[in-house]
């Protein structure tokens, strides 16, 4: 092939993978908008607008630089090769919003996710997938992270994890006799119809990763990882699904479509490394965890609405285990540890520097709406507009 | 001239509707309501938490009725409505002392 | 008979329910209402307009007791339903004068 | 003291409100409702089956005011919920015996 | 061009069909989530998300052998061959699903969805596109089915009628006294996305089926075929429309898009036969047969709220037929007999086997939910939480 | 690169553009349904299947051939030229519908849908873009318009202009004491899903209209394309969101997104021409322009529900002046006077033709419905069946 063939055809297959992704904004979008309570609708998908314009740009602007050094790229399109950049950094900071949905001010937030992607996230591609300033440092990462089960996920899950320590709980939503008030999803297409949008930009964000499409080999590469990326997530809401028809003889949509997402983030760290039969597996796991990790932070009083922590931080982490134990490969530099030490150097990093940003910005703009503006909902506090004004609340 | 109010079940509104309407019965107004009795909620399930939803969908009838027409009325709901089942609903009868028709300014019997 | 009508704040359904099954007192009837009073609506904004919503969500409870329980059931959801601020509802009183319980055909104070 | 209950057309609402709001009264509650009655309910279409949907669209006003006061009230309302054609609804009024604010305590004239 | 280029060509395009086609996912989920009644939306979301789970697994696992031997392709990535195959499945138990909503137990259903992906679907793929086990013997067929008005909307349609018949109408649907109860759609808007969304998925299953794209001739009959997939789409439509109008002077929008629906499915079996104006007749027939086949099944009792059996089978039927009657071409095989013998062939094993297997099934695990638990909704009974919580129902 | 290789690579692309761009048909459709009032949705979203469904079949027909003559293309299969075309027919009357929308009639809007796709559009195309029937005459056009700031978006918008004069505005709309009454959206996930999947669709158009991604130079030139379209649509929103946060503290999302979409339409005409900071200048002014423009066309009257003049017509002006500004290159014919002749002559006619079509249309059908039936809602009036029967309206 020759090179402007595979220039072109890599440059083709890059815009294919970045609009897959953005698919995701639209996803994310509607899986929380499904997820919350219809008071708080118009604010969870401003926060998921803002959030799409304002990492995009502060990448755009600061960020790209950060993480790759210059715009530039051989093999393909540079402005193709910085779209399908681009259009991950939104996901980091959708997988924290939507955690701390219901009761989290949209302007803090905003400014949360210019740091977030202007410089954290950022280095944290630096050090994993870009140019790398710990090279020759005791730290030096060689973690094998595909598409970002800890470079994304992870690192979402635990700025996640930040804002929860510092925002707290919707109001009602632990009694203070101990109970869980249980508050349940609003409108259950959209639910489907995000995960469904992220499902299938998913299968952009992995397959992208792979980086190129132009050889035989690396054609194969991008279809099994897009086929294992599919079957780690059929493979999470299967076990999901069969969890809830044994204990409760009932399927709960939302749990099994959170069980789906679980797989498919567990899978994200090396799609390409597995042979056909090992996501079923890894996927399974996933959602397994997703199940029993929604009550345990629950039982800790973290309260997330969409299951974020559950999904991304918990899967994050097991993904890109998965790896050292299912893919090791010493000769080409993946093992265990090298995982285990990726996973621990990128967490202490991401959630203590968004511990730090959310503190300070805590400080200056509270970050958590009165009692009174979360009973009268964010809508109308924040937007000013209810999202279905017309339909009558059942209260 | 009385107000009858009748808590029925909703899938039962068709019916009471139809017996009303034979019965040269034909205004009426009609709201949904919520009920809560001894009929028990059912459970939900969310995320691995179950929950009880205490109230159950109920609609409401209200008929104004000449004072005569009370008991032919409340009958023909009742039987209209009854499955025999708990949550049944029940039905209120209470006076009314003036009706307006704002379309003509008519009162009282005349307006029903 | 008396019917109990009180327009309380939403979220104090749950509060309301509770003390008066705790007085057992097992029966109501709920249903979602705006009301228009004192206390002011928010202002909405709409593609650069701003303009009132004055209409406030609120919810109604209807609730028929004996002659005698009437004014042990008013405190019991002035109590529970009290914030002490503005918009805090009204309970109003009426007389019924007949009740059927439509499963048994029950009338009166044994339907209640 | 009195109920007022308006049954009225939907986009009456907006004019029968600011005409009490004028005349000074400051309280209401309305909900809505579905109506039967003379005026026609509207066919659809569905899969190339035309049916009826009888109930229509309907607002309930309620209105507590001192008794005296009953009449102005209604005529008001009559006024500006008229339209002249078929379904404009009715008034009903019907007696209260007890009127409590509840974020006072407040009873009866006091409390409307 | 190329082995190499082609290669690498062919692979990607057969992964952009597989993504097209897994838009069709959320699509038949709004679709019918927005066509059946609220207490029924979720039930209907969750056997959505079932079956793809479900019988994408099943395929992998079995299905995809039984078809096609071993994995493997030549002229692209074997992995996007499997996912290009893979995408097909779920439709084909989707056309039935729908057609019993709002009265159907999920856990029976599921256990059809295993049998169906792994053995029945897979053995009619084996003999119209496969490695055709019925060769030399005088059942082997010939018909000319492009992307399966037989092999996916016949076969999906046979086995709806056989569950139709087993499992009968919804409560309340049919009166004693001989009317017909009309149970409108919910919620329109879902239905209309869903509907483009599966529009826009048969972009890639025609598209994709041509099987390559890459020379000057197959890149012709891809555009061809998209164009005429189109084509037959908008006469569909466009001719309910214009019935309607002239019969009611009321624009009925679930009937024209299930036009459209019929006028696509009717194209399927030949869209690269045709020449540009033959699928505005072929569509238009499609739409027509829709209008007469939806008062029809309910003259029959056959209770199909989202009216699968018109768009699909009666569809799936007319459209094989269509390759016979406007692309005859003896020289190649394709004949009207070839045709009819296909529909013939295939609509007896699909629908006996399906038959026989639920009737199976519901002996065992009853397929129908009894009337209080009808009335009460699928949602509670079944997956145990509401589609729309917080939205007043309008008794 | 081999000819056949960049055939069959380009005829991809083609499709991959015209795919993304039929999203926009559901794009259009959900955010025009959310922003009106409920007893509305059904017909909106009636009207949008119907512009579909006749602008494509008559540009089929009739408008194809009259804007570029034969069906013919060179370096792509001609059919992928006219998919890609024929996608772009039914956003010039989405426009123009959207704005109308809440009290014209759907038959009327119809017939005049199909006399925009079959003669008008295609006669503005055929200046513009297409065989030229002008050249050598003294309204020959020279405007560099890459994917239709002023062919598309401003010709729709200037149609909607005349409709709006002839139909005037919405019952109850503008009091007599010359007030306004607000209407607000009824469906906010809609809108925000509907203005995703037309910033996605967006992708396609201009990226698209690149024509060929097969060389370095050109893959180069769709890629840049692709990030500036996405960086203008950024600077909208955030412009728009400042503006509202400092004015209001209260972050109005549809405004926002409205912001966004002025952004889009904004870099449409030269994406491909500025450098990666540009289009944030342009799409900053794009999102401004929005927000003067909604309250001056109130202001004036004319009633435009979904803020169509404003993101089309306004910005689709702004757009093509814009490379006229910051891209003027007189050796490539690339000029300030060049891109204002071709605003004014193709505004002049596009407003003309439309309106005396549209004036003529409604002296044989009046397009406006009356007072009572827009009381009741088109829905039941023009559909004969309501969005959501079984959700209560909040009078
Ligand atoms: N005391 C009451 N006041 C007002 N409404 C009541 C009362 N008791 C019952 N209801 C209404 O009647 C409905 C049916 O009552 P329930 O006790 O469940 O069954 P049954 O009617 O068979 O006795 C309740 O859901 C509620 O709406
Ligand atoms: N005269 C009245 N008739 C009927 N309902 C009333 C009347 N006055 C008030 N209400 C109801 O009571 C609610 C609370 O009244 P409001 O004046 O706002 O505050 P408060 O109860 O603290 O005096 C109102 O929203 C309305 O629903
Ligand atoms: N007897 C009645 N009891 C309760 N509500 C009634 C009665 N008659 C009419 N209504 C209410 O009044 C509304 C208007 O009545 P209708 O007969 O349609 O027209 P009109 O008010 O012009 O006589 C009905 O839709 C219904 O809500």
């Amino acid at each position: 092939m020759t090179p402007e063939v595979s220039y072109v055809i890599d440059t083709f297959f890059a815009i294919f993978s970045f609009v897959l992704i953005i698919f995701m904004v639209p996803g994310f979008a509607m899986l929380e908008a499904g997820l919350v309570r219809t008071k708080n609708v118009t604010a969870v998908l401003m926060m998921n607008t803002a959030i799409y314009a304002i990492a995009s740009m502060s990448f755009l602007l600061v960020g790209y630089s950060i993480a790759f050094g210059d715009f530039g790229s051989d093999h393909m399109s540079k402005w193709a090769a910085f779209l399908f950049q681009m259009a991950f950094v939104g996901k980091v900071i959708n997988i924290m919003s939507g955690g701390v949905s219901e009761r989290a001010r949209i302007f803090p937030l905003a400014l949360f996710a210019i740091i977030m992607s202007a410089l954290i996230y950022p280095t944290v591609v630096n050090w994993s997938w870009g140019s790398d300033m710990l090279k020759d440092t005791f730290l030096d990462l060689n973690m094998y992270d595909l598409a970002g089960s800890t470079v994304i996920h992870s690192t979402g899950g635990w700025a996640l994890l930040a804002a929860i320590l510092i925002i707290g709980a919707r109001k009602g939503r632990y009694t203070p006799t101990g109970g869980i008030r249980v508050i349940p999803a609003s409108n259950v297409p959209l639910v489907t119809l995000g995960a469904f949008l992220l499902w299938i930009g998913w299968f952009g964000f992995n397959g992208g990763s792979v980086g190129s499409i132009s050889s035989k080999e690396s054609a194969d590469a991008v279809a099994l990882t897009i086929m294992n990326t599919n079957t780690a997530g059929l493979a999470g809401a299967i076990t999901v699904g069969i969890m809830m028809y044994i204990r409760y003889k009932k399927l709960d949509i939302t749990m099994i479509l959170n069980g789906a997402l679980g797989g498919l983030v567990s899978i994200t760290a090396g799609p390409d490394l597995y042979n056909i039969y090992q996501p079923i597996l890894i996927g399974a796991i996933g959602g397994m965890l997703v199940v029993f990790a929604v009550p345990f932070f629950d039982k800790l009083r973290l309260d997330d609405p969409v299951g974020a922590l559950s999904v991304h931080l918990v899967n994050g982490i097991w993904g890109t285990l998965a790896v050292g134990i299912f893919a090791s490969n010493p000769a080409e530099g993946i093992t265990l540890l090298g995982q285990i030490k990726g996973i621990v150097v990128i967490g202490v990093f991401a959630f203590v520097s968004s511990y730090i940003v959310l503190f300070a910005i805590n400080k200056i703009i509270p970050l958590k709406l009165t009692t009174d503006e979360q009973m009268e909902g964010l809508d109308v506090n924040e937007c000013g507009l209810e999202a279905y004004p017309e339909f009558k609340r059942a209260f | 001239m009385k107000k009858i109010e009748a808590i029925i079940k909703p899938f039962k509104l068709e019916d009471v509707k139809d017996a009303l309407a034979e019965a040269g019965i034909t205004g009426m107004t009609v709201s949904d309501v919520k009920g809560y009795g001894r009929q028990q909620g059912h459970n939900e399930l969310y995320r691995g938490a179950e929950y009880v939803v205490d109230f159950i969908p109920k609609v409401k009838i209200e008929l104004i009725v000449a004072g005569e027409d009370v008991d032919s009325t409340v009958e023909l709901i009742v039987d209209a409505a009854k499955t025999g089942k708990i949550g049944d609903g029940k039905i209120f009868v209470s006076p009314i002392e003036k009706i307006i028709r704002i379309r003509t300014g008519e009162s009282d019997e005349d307006a029903i």
